[in-house]
C-alpha cells in the first residue's frame, strides 16, 4: 500500500504533539534568552586578586597622589589619596589604550638624523631642548645634556616664580586663573576653599567664576590693567574703561583686598605684575612665597640655565627636541618657528599622540603614557614647601617606546644613569623633611630611614616634603605697563586645560554638554547673531591655531565678543572668526 | 483562474486586475519588513527614539490601531450579546479588521522592544501591577480569540467547504461563537482600558497622570469608551471604502446608519466624560502634583488648540452629526463624521503618547522634539500594507458581507423588471 | 533595615564631571558610540548646568548632579515594569535594575520624571585593549536593555564580603561609598544611611536649605539637594516656561 | 484506514519523544575534557588535605577558587607517585610553568555575584551542599557547556547534578528568609 499525503500529515501531527511533551522546545526558548545575556562581542572583565597601588598623576603639574585599584597588576580604577581627582585624573588609566595613542616611531632614523644635524651645526646654530614641564629631574638632565653640547640651549615656558599658600589666604582675587578647576591640586584648593573669599575676574562665567563668591565680568585681556590699577600704578578711570567695570567696583575691590587680608592675587602664570601686587598688599611670606625646589646633587649645578623662548635669537635653532610627554603650557608654534633656522631645521617631538607639536615635527617618537611613565613632578604652584613625588608606572610600557630623557642624554653623550635615584639620594643626604607613606598615612623624619628604604618607599607610594624655606627678601615692586592691545571684534578664549583625555570623557562632552567638546564653541546670543549663527549651527572657527569645523552653542554667561573654545595644544587666546557653513 | 475560490453569486474583478491592485501593497510590505529587519538585527539605534523619547511613532500606532480595531469586539458584543441582528451584515468584515489591527499591533510591539528574544518573560515572570502586563496578556489572548472567530469565515470558502471535516468543524465553532464573543468582549474591554492605564498611571508624568477608581486611572475607562465609540465608525469608514473601491453595494445603508448612530451615542458620552475628566485634572490632579496645568499648553506648538480640537472638533461635532438622523441618512455626512471620529481617537492617542514625553518634567529640562526615522515609518507602513492585503484577500475569497449576494440579486431583478416593462411598452 | 541616600551641596559643585566619568569607570559603562549624543548616551549620574535666567553680566550658573533618585514610595519605574526587572530592596532602599531580566520596552524610562534611566541603543564597545580596565565586580550590559544608577552595588557586595570575612555582622560604612562620592574633588556629595540620624547625610537632609526634586509627586526620593541661593532652590519645582532660559549647555 | 491513521500518529509522537528525551541532551551540551585527570580522593587521603588547604580565601574575603600552578608545584616539583597522570602533569605543566586551563563546572555566569566568604563563614554552609561530594571523587566530572547559552551544565542544566542553579539558590534563600532583591545575587 502507498503512503499518501494524509499519512505524512498524520505522522507530522504526532511528532509535533510528542515534541511538546519533551524538554527540547522549552529548553531552546530558555537558551535563546540566556544567550541574549552573554551577547556575543561583549568583553569579559578579568577576575583576580584585588590589589592597591599608589603613584602620582603626571597629567598636569599639580601631580595629585593617586590610589589605584588593580585586578592582578592591571589598574581598573583610580582615586585620590587626599580627596577627589579631576575627571582627567580619574580616567587616566585608560590613556595607554586611547585610539590616537602613538605606539611605534622611527627611533633609529631620528637618532641618526639628530646626530647628523648636530654634526653640521653652524657656529651660531643651536641644539635646543624644549621642555614643557620644567622643574622635574628630567629637566635637570636636559639642562646637563645641553651644557655638554655646543650651543646647547634648554628652553622652557616661564614658570611661576612664586607659589601660593591658599591655607593662609582670607581673600583671593583670581584674574582669570581656574583656581577651582585645575589650576592647582583640587584637594588643596577645596580643603582651603571655605576659609577664603573668592573674587573671580574673568570675561566668561567659568566653573571657578560660578563658584566664586563674587564674579567680576571684565573684558578680555584687561586682567593686567585691573592688577595695575589695584596697585595704584594705573589710573582707576582708565582701568574702569579697559575692564568694563565701574570705578566704584575697582575701588571697593582694592579696599577689600587691603582690609580683609591676608589677601592673595593670582593669575594663570603668576605674572610679574601680580607678584608685585601681592608684595604691595603685604602678602609676601604669608600667602605667597618663592617657588621651593627639592635639593639636587651638587654635580648638577653645572647644568645649562633655562632660557625663555623669547630670549633665543630668531633663526638660530637647527635641532629642536621637544618633550611633550609631560604636558604643560604649550608655546604657540608660530613663536617657535621664528627661532628655527631657515634651511631645513630638524624637529623631533616625543609624545603620546600626534595631536600636539607632532603635526610640525619631522619625527614623532612614541613616549610612555601616564600609568607607564617613570618621572617626578615639579613643585606645584600651591606647594609651600619643597617636595619630591614620583610618578611610578602602574603597568609596564609596551615595546617600541622611547624615553626622551635617555634619548637626549644619548645625543649629548651624557651618562645619566638613573637621575631620579641620584636626586632621591641627594634629598636623603640633606636629611631634612619627612617621608609620608600613603598606604598607612604615616610620616617619618628622613633621618630615620635608610637611603634604600627611602627610595623604595618613594616608588611604592610616598612623597617627601621638605621644610618650608624662609621667604627671604620680597622682590621689588616694579610693574610692567599693561600693553594697550586693540580688542578684536571676536576673541577666542580657552575653556579647558589641554590635557590628554580618556575615551570615557565622552560622558562630559558628547553624551552630555557639561564640558565644551573639542568640536564645539560657545558664545553669547548677541555675538552669535552678529556672526549669523544660532544654537547648534555648524560653522568654521578661525584662530591663530588654524581653522576647524565646530558646532555653535549659545551661552548667555559669556561676555559678548568672546567665543569660548576647547583649548587644543598650541592654542592661544586671540582674534577669532566664526563663519556659518 | 481562481474562479473556483470565489464565493458563488458574487462578482469579483479579474485576477489580473486583482494582482495589479495588490502588487504595490506587497512592495510596501516588503520595504516595511526590511526596515523592521534592520531594527531587529542592528538594534533600536536605527530609530530616532532616545532616552528621553523612549516611545515614539510605534506606541502611537499601537494605541491607535487597537482603538480602531475595537469595532470587532464591539460589533460582536452588539450582535451576539445584545442581539442587534442587522449587524450580521458587517460582523465578518469587523472580525477581519480586528484581526488586522491586533496582529499588526503585536508585530510592532515585538519590533519595538530591545530584546525580543525575552518576550516570554512577561508571561513567565509577570508583574501584576504593570499595565503593560495586562496589555500583553489581553492582546495575545484576544488575538487568539480573533483567529478562532476568523476561522469560520475562512472555512466557508467555496473550495475549503469541499473537505467534509472542515464543514463539521465550522459548524461546531458556530455553537461556540457566543462564548467567543463574550470572552472577546471582556478581554478587549480590559485591554482597551489597560492601554489607557498605560499612561494614566505614570505618576512621574503629571500631564498623563490621572486619579481613578481602584487601581485604574480615569483614562482606563475613557479609552474603553472612546474605543467603543470609534470602532463602529471605523467599520462604517472601511465598508464605505470597500464599496467605493469594489464599485458594489455591500450592505444596506440602514446598517451603516445604525452603526453611525451607536457610534454617535457613545461618542457623545465620551465627550462628556472626557470634559469632566479634563476639568478634574486641571483643577485637582495636576496642581496636586505641583504642576499648574496651564504650563503644559505654553510649550509651543502644543497650545490649548490641541485640547479644543480633541474634544470639540473631533469629538462633539461628529457626535452631533451622527446623532442627527437627517445628516446620518446622507452617506457623505455619515462617512465624514465617522472619519472625524477616527481622527479624534488618533489625536487623543497622539496627545497621550507623544505630547506626554515631549513636555519637560524637571525645571531645567527642555521641551523635546522627535521625528521618526525612515525605519520607523517603514515599519509603520508595513502594518498598513499588511492590513490592506489581508482585507483584500478576505474580501475576494471569503464572504465578508453576507448581504452582498442578495443586494446583487435585487439589482439584477430590478434591471430585469425594467427590461420587462420596456418590452411591455412595445 | 537601611535607607541609603545621598546629599548634594549644589553650592559646592563646580561641574567638573569627575563623578560622571568615575561612575562610568566603576560600572563598566562604555565610551560613547560615535552616533550617541546627550539624548542617546549613558550617564548614570548626569551633571546639568542651570542658571538664573539673567543675561551677561548678571547671569549666574549652578551645577546639579542628577542620578537615580531611588524613590521610596510608589516608585514610578518599579510598578510599571512588566516582568519584575525593577525592584526596591527592602534591606537597603536601593532601586535595582536587572539587565538580564529587562525586555527593553522602556516603559520605565517614560515613567521616570528624573530621566535617570538609560537605554543601551548600541552594543557596548571599547577601544582595543581598554577592556582590560573593566571592573570585575559589575556585570556588563548588552544592547537593548535599560540600566541606571544602583548606588554602586558592586561596592556594597564587596563591603558585605569584607564584613563576612572579618566575622562582622554589619558592614563598615567606610567600606561602602559610591564611586561618584569617592571621586568628587569638592566634597559636594555625601552618602550614607538616612535611617541612622547620626550620619552626615541624615543631618544634611534635616537642614532647612535642603530640598528634593519634584517632591510633590510623592515619590519620596532619597537624594537631598541643598543650596542657599533661592533661584537654585527653584529647580526643585515643576518647570515654568520663560522663568529660566533653557540651559543650552549642560 | 482509521487504525492506520492512529498508528501513524502514535509513531510520530514516539519518534519525537525519543528524540526529545534521549537525543536532545546529547546534542545541546558540548563536552570538554579536563587538562589533568585529578583525583580529589587521592589528595584527601594521601595528603590528608582539607578543601581550604587548596581552595583558599584571600585577605579581603574573596575566594581564590581553583589554585594556581605554584600551589601544586609546592608538592609536585618532582614526581611523588608513580601514576601516569602525575608524570604527565609534571611534564606538561609544572616543568614548563604552564597554567593548566581547568574547566570550572561551578563557575557562575558573569552577571552573578556569589561570595564564598558570606556563605561559608557567616552562613556556615558546607562545601558539599552545593558542590556535592567533590572532595571524595576519584576523577573530575567532565565539563559540559550548553552550546547556545554557553553556561555550564551545573549552573543551568538538568537535575541530578549538585545544586548551583538559580532555582537552587532561590530555594535556599527563601527557606532562610534571606531573599530581598535581584541585586542580592546579581551584579
Amino acid at each position: 500500500m502507498t503512503t499518501t499525503r494524509r499519512d505524512l500529515l498524520r505522522f507530522a501531527g504526532g511528532a509535533a504533539f510528542g515534541a511538546f511533551l519533551t524538554p527540547a522546545p522549552w529548553r531552546l526558548i530558555t537558551d535563546t534568552a540566556l544567550w541574549s545575556e552573554n551577547w556575543p562581542g561583549i568583553p569579559r572583565p578579568a577576575r583576580g586578586e584585588i590589589r592597591t597601588k599608589f603613584t602620582h598623576c603626571s597629567l598636569c603639574p599639580a601631580g595629585c597622589a593617586v590610589r589605584a585599584r588593580c585586578v592582578g597588576q592591571q589598574p581598573v580604577a583610580l582615586a585620590g589619596v587626599f580627596g577627589g581627582l579631576c575627571p582627567f585624573g580619574v580616567t587616566a588609566h585608560h590613556l595607554p589604550y586611547h585610539p590616537a595613542r602613538l605606539r611605534q616611531g622611527p627611533v633609529k632614523e631620528a637618532a641618526a638624523a639628530v646626530a647628523a644635524a648636530i654634526a653640521k651645526c653652524g657656529p651660531r646654530e643651536r641644539v635646543a631642548v624644549l621642555d614643557l614641564r620644567p622643574g622635574r629631574t628630567a629637566s635637570w638632565t636636559y639642562r646637563r645634556a645641553m651644557a655638554g653640547v655646543r650651543n646647547g640651549t634648554y628652553i622652557a615656558p616661564a614658570q611661576p616664580p612664586v607659589s601660593v599658600n591658599l591655607a593662609n589666604a582670607r581673600t583671593v582675587l583670581s584674574l582669570g586663573a581656574p583656581l577651582l578647576d585645575g589650576w592647582c591640586s583640587p584637594a588643596n584648593a577645596f580643603a582651603a576653599r571655605d576659609r577664603f573669599r573668592l573674587i573671580q575676574a574673568e570675561p566668561v562665567e567659568s566653573r571657578t567664576a560660578s563658584l566664586a563668591d563674587t564674579w567680576l565680568p571684565i573684558r578680555t585681556g584687561s586682567e593686567q590693567a585691573l592688577a595695575l590699577s589695584l596697585a595704584g600704578a594705573l589710573d582707576t578711570r582708565d582701568a574702569a574703561e579697559r575692564t568694563g567695570l565701574a570705578e566704584r567696583q575697582i575701588v571697593d575691590l582694592a579696599r577689600e583686598l587691603k582690609e580683609n587680608g591676608p589677601a592673595l592675587v593670582i593669575d594663570c602664570r603668576m605674572s610679574q605684575n601680580v607678584v608685585a601686587l601681592n608684595v604691595d598688599l603685604g602678602s609676601w611670606g604669608r600667602t605667597i612665597v618663592p617657588r621651593p625646589e627639592a635639593p639636587v646633587p651638587a654635580a648638577w649645578k653645572t647644568a645649562a640655565p633655562p632660557a625663555e623662548l623669547a630670549a633665543v635669537p630668531d633663526g638660530s635653532i637647527r635641532v629642536l627636541l621637544i618633550d611633550e610627554s609631560a604636558p604643560g603650557e604649550y608655546l604657540p608654534w608660530n613663536e617657535i618657528q621664528k627661532k628655527l633656522v631657515s634651511g631645513n631645521p630638524l624637529v623631533v617631538a616625543f609624545a603620546c599622540s600626534r595631536e600636539g607639536y607632532g603635526q610640525h615635527a619631522q619625527f614623532v617618537l612614541p613616549a610612555a603614557a601616564f600609568p607607564e611613565v617613570t618621572d617626578d613632578l615639579p613643585a606645584a604652584v600651591d606647594a609651600v614647601a619643597p617636595g619630591f613625588r614620583l610618578a611610578t608606572p602602574l603597568i609596564p610600557a609596551p615595546d617600541g617606546l622611547v624615553n626622551p630623557v635617555d634619548f637626549v642624554a644619548g645625543v649629548a653623550g651624557l651618562a645619566a644613569p638613573d637621575a631620579l635615584r641620584q636626586r632621591a639620594d641627594a634629598i636623603h643626604a640633606s636629611g631634612k623633611g619627612k617621608l609620608v607613606t600613603y598606604a598607612d598615612g604615616k610620616s617619618a623624619a628622613v633621618k630615620e630611614v635608610k637611603a634604600d628604604e627611602f627610595w623604595k618607599a618613594l616608588n611604592a607610594g610616598a612623597c617627601w616634603t621638605g621644610d618650608a624655606a624662609q621667604p627671604g627678601r620680597a622682590p621689588g615692586r616694579d610693574f610692567s605697563p599693561a600693553a594697550e592691545a586693540a580688542v578684536p571684534a571676536l576673541t577666542a578664549v580657552a575653556a579647558e586645560l589641554a590635557i590628554a583625555d580618556s575615551p570615557l570623557m565622552s560622558k562630559v562632552y558628547q553624551e552630555s554638554n557639561l564640558r565644551l567638546g573639542p568640536d564645539r564653541v560657545a558664545m553669547h546670543p548677541r555675538s552669535a547673531r552678529e556672526c549669523g549663527v544660532e544654537d547648534g549651527a555648524k560653522a568654521t572657527l578661525e584662530t591663530s591655531a588654524g581653522q576647524r569645523r565646530v558646532e555653535v552653542m549659545i551661552d548667555s554667561g559669556i561676555c559678548p565678543g568672546v567665543v569660548l573654545v576647547a583649548a587644543r595644544p598650541g592654542f592661544e587666546p586671540g582674534q577669532a572668526k566664526v563663519v556659518r557653513i | 483562474m481562481d474562479k473556483e475560490f470565489i464565493t458563488r453569486g458574487v462578482k469579483r474583478c479579474s485576477t489580473r486586475q486583482f494582482v495589479l491592485w495588490i502588487l504595490p501593497w506587497f512592495a510596501l510590505l516588503a520595504f516595511g519588513l526590511f526596515s523592521a529587519g534592520l531594527c531587529l538585527v542592528k538594534g533600536l539605534n536605527q530609530t530616532n527614539m532616545d532616552n528621553r523619547f523612549a516611545f515614539g511613532l510605534w506606541i502611537f500606532l499601537d494605541l491607535t490601531v487597537i482603538a480602531l480595531g475595537a469595532g470587532a469586539f464591539f460589533t460582536g458584543f452588539l450582535l451576539y450579546i445584545l442581539k442587534l441582528h442587522e449587524l450580521r451584515a458587517v460582523i465578518n468584515s469587523a472580525v477581519v479588521i480586528g484581526l488586522v489591527c491586533y496582529s499588526g499591533a503585536v508585530a510592532v510591539l515585538a519590533v519595538g522592544v530591545g530584546q525580543p528574544l525575552r518576550f516570554w518573560f512577561t508571561f513567565w515572570y509577570p508583574n501584576v501591577h504593570s499595565m503593560l502586563t495586562e496589555v500583553t496578556f489581553c492582546i495575545t489572548c484576544y488575538l487568539t480569540v480573533l483567529m478562532i472567530e476568523y476561522l469560520p469565515v475562512v472555512l466557508k470558502n467555496r473550495k475549503l467547504r469541499q473537505v467534509p471535516s472542515f464543514l463539521v468543524f465550522e459548524f461546531e465553532l458556530h455553537k461556540l461563537i457566543y462564548v467567543l464573543a463574550g470572552v472577546g468582549t471582556f478581554l478587549s474591554f480590559f485591554h482597551q482600558g489597560s492601554l489607557g492605564g498605560l499612561y494614566g498611571v505614570l505618576r512621574g508624568r503629571p500631564f498623563a497622570f490621572r486619579e481613578g477608581l481602584a487601581i485604574w486611572p480615569s483614562t482606563f475607562f475613557l479609552f474603553i469608551l472612546s474605543a467603543a465609540a470609534v470602532g463602529p465608525s471605523f467599520i462604517v469608514l472601511t465598508t464605505w471604502l470597500a464599496e467605493k473601491i469594489s464599485r458594489k453595494k455591500l450592505v444596506r445603508p440602514q446598517v451603516l446608519q445604525l452603526l453611525g448612530r451607536i457610534s454617535g451615542l457613545l461618542l457623545a458620552f465620551y465627550v462628556l466624560a472626557k470634559t469632566v475628566d479634563t476639568l478634574v485634572w486641571i483643577n485637582r490632579t495636576s496642581p496636586d502634583s505641583g504642576f499648574p496645568a496651564v504650563q503644559y499648553y505654553s510649550w509651543k506648538p502644543f497650545g490649548t488648540w490641541i485640547l479644543f480640537a480633541e474634544i470639540v472638533v473631533f469629538g462633539l461635532i461628529p457626535a452631533m452629526i451622527l446623532l442627527a438622523p437627517r445628516l446620518r441618512a446622507r452617506s457623505g455626512w455619515l462617512v465624514s463624521a465617522a472619519a472625524l471620529a477616527c481622527c479624534g481617537v488618533g489625536l487623543n492617542r497622539f496627545v497621550q503618547t507623544v505630547q506626554t514625553l515631549a513636555l519637560p518634567t524637571l525645571s531645567f529640562d527642555k521641551f523635546l522634539s522627535y521625528y521618526p526615522s525612515w525605519q520607523e515609518v517603514g515599519t509603520f507602513l508595513a502594518v498598513v500594507a499588511f492590513g490592506v492585503l489581508v482585507y483584500s484577500f478576505s474580501f475576494r475569497y471569503f464572504q465578508l458581507f453576507p448581504e452582498e449576494r442578495e443586494l446583487q440579486m435585487e439589482v439584477v431583478q430590478e434591471q430585469e423588471k425594467e427590461q420587462l416593462e420596456m418590452a411591455g411598452r412595445f | 533595615m537601611k535607607r541609603y541616600g545621598m546629599s548634594i551641596d549644589v553650592d559646592r559643585c563646580n561641574g567638573c564631571g569627575a563623578c560622571m566619568v568615575a561612575c562610568a569607570v566603576e560600572n563598566n559603562i562604555p565610551p560613547a558610540h560615535q552616533g550617541a549624543n546627550d539624548r542617546k548616551g549613558i550617564t548614570w549620574i548626569r551633571v546639568y548646568r542651570v542658571d538664573n535666567g539673567e543675561d551677561f553680566p548678571d547671569r549666574r550658573s549652578a551645577f546639579v548632579p542628577v542620578l537615580c533618585q531611588q524613590c521610596g514610595e510608589h516608585t514610578p519605574c518599579a510598578s510599571v515594569c512588566p516582568q519584575q526587572a525593577v525592584d526596591v530592596d527592602p534591606a537597603t532602599g536601593i532601586v535595582g535594575q536587572m539587565p538580564e531580566r529587562c525586555l527593553g520596552c522602556r516603559y520605565c524610562m517614560a515613567a521616570c520624571p528624573y530621566h535617570a534611566r538609560y537605554f543601551n541603543w548600541w552594543d557596548p564597545a571599547w577601544p582595543a585593549g581598554m577592556e582590560k580596565t573593566l571592573n570585575p565586580d559589575v556585570a556588563l550590559r548588552m544592547r537593548g536593555v535599560v540600566e541606571k544608577c544602583n548606588f554602586c552595588h558592586g561596592r556594597w557586595h564587596a563591603a558585605k564580603q569584607r564584613a563576612a570575612a572579618a566575622g562582622k555582622k554589619d558592614i563598615d560604612p567606610a567600606d561602602y561609598v559610591p564611586a561618584c562620592v569617592d571621586a568628587c574633588p569638592t566634597g559636594a556629595i555625601r552618602f550614607g544611611d538616612l535611617n541612622d540620624s547620626a550620619t552626615a547625610v541624615a543631618e544634611d537632609a534635616r537642614k532647612p536649605e535642603s530640598f528634593r526634586l519634584l517632591e510633590k509627586l510623592h515619590t519620596d526620593p532619597k537624594i537631598y539637594y541643598r543650596s542657599k541661593k533661592d533661584w537654585v532652590k527653584e529647580i526643585a519645582s515643576a518647570p515654568r516656561p520663560g522663568a529660566r532660559k533653557e540651559s543650552l549647555r549642560g | 484506514m482509521k487504525i492506520r491513521g492512529k498508528i501513524l500518529f502514535l509513531a510520530g509522537a514516539m519518534t519525537a519523544l525519543g528524540a526529545g528525551w534521549a537525543g536532545f541532551p546529547r546534542v545541546i551540551y558540548r563536552s570538554r575534557p579536563q587538562p589533568v585527570d585529578f583525583s580529589h580522593k587521592v589528595h584527601a587521603e594521601k595528603a590528608g588535605s582539607q578543601c581550604e588547604d587548596c581552595h583558599a580565601f584571600r585577605d579581603d574575603g574573596s575566594f581564590a577558587g581553583i589554585p594556581a600552578l605554584d600551589k601544586c608545584a609546592g608538592c609536585h616539583a618532582a614526581a611523588m607517585g608513580t601514576t601516569a597522570a602525575e608524570k604527565n602533569f609534571i611534564e606538561q605543566y609544572v616543568t614548563p610553568q604552564r597554567e593548566p586551563q581547568w574547566a570550572a563546572n561551578a563557575r557562575q555566569p558573569e552577571n552573578v555575584y556569589f561570595s564564598h566568604a558570606v556563605h561559608v563563614k557567616r552562613g556556615q554552609v558546607k562545601c558539599e551542599q552545593c558542590h556535592g561530594p567533590q572532595g571524595s571523587s576519584d576523577r573530575l566530572p567532565p565539563y559540559q557547556v550548553d552550546r547556545i547559552s554557553g553556561y555550564s551544565r551545573d549552573i543551568w542544566g538538568a537535575g541530578g547534578r549538585p545544586g548551583m542553579t538559580m532555582d537552587d539558590c532561590v530555594a535556599c534563600h527563601q527557606k532562610q528568609g534571606l531573599e530581598h532583591s535581584c541585586l542580592d545575587c546579581h551584579k
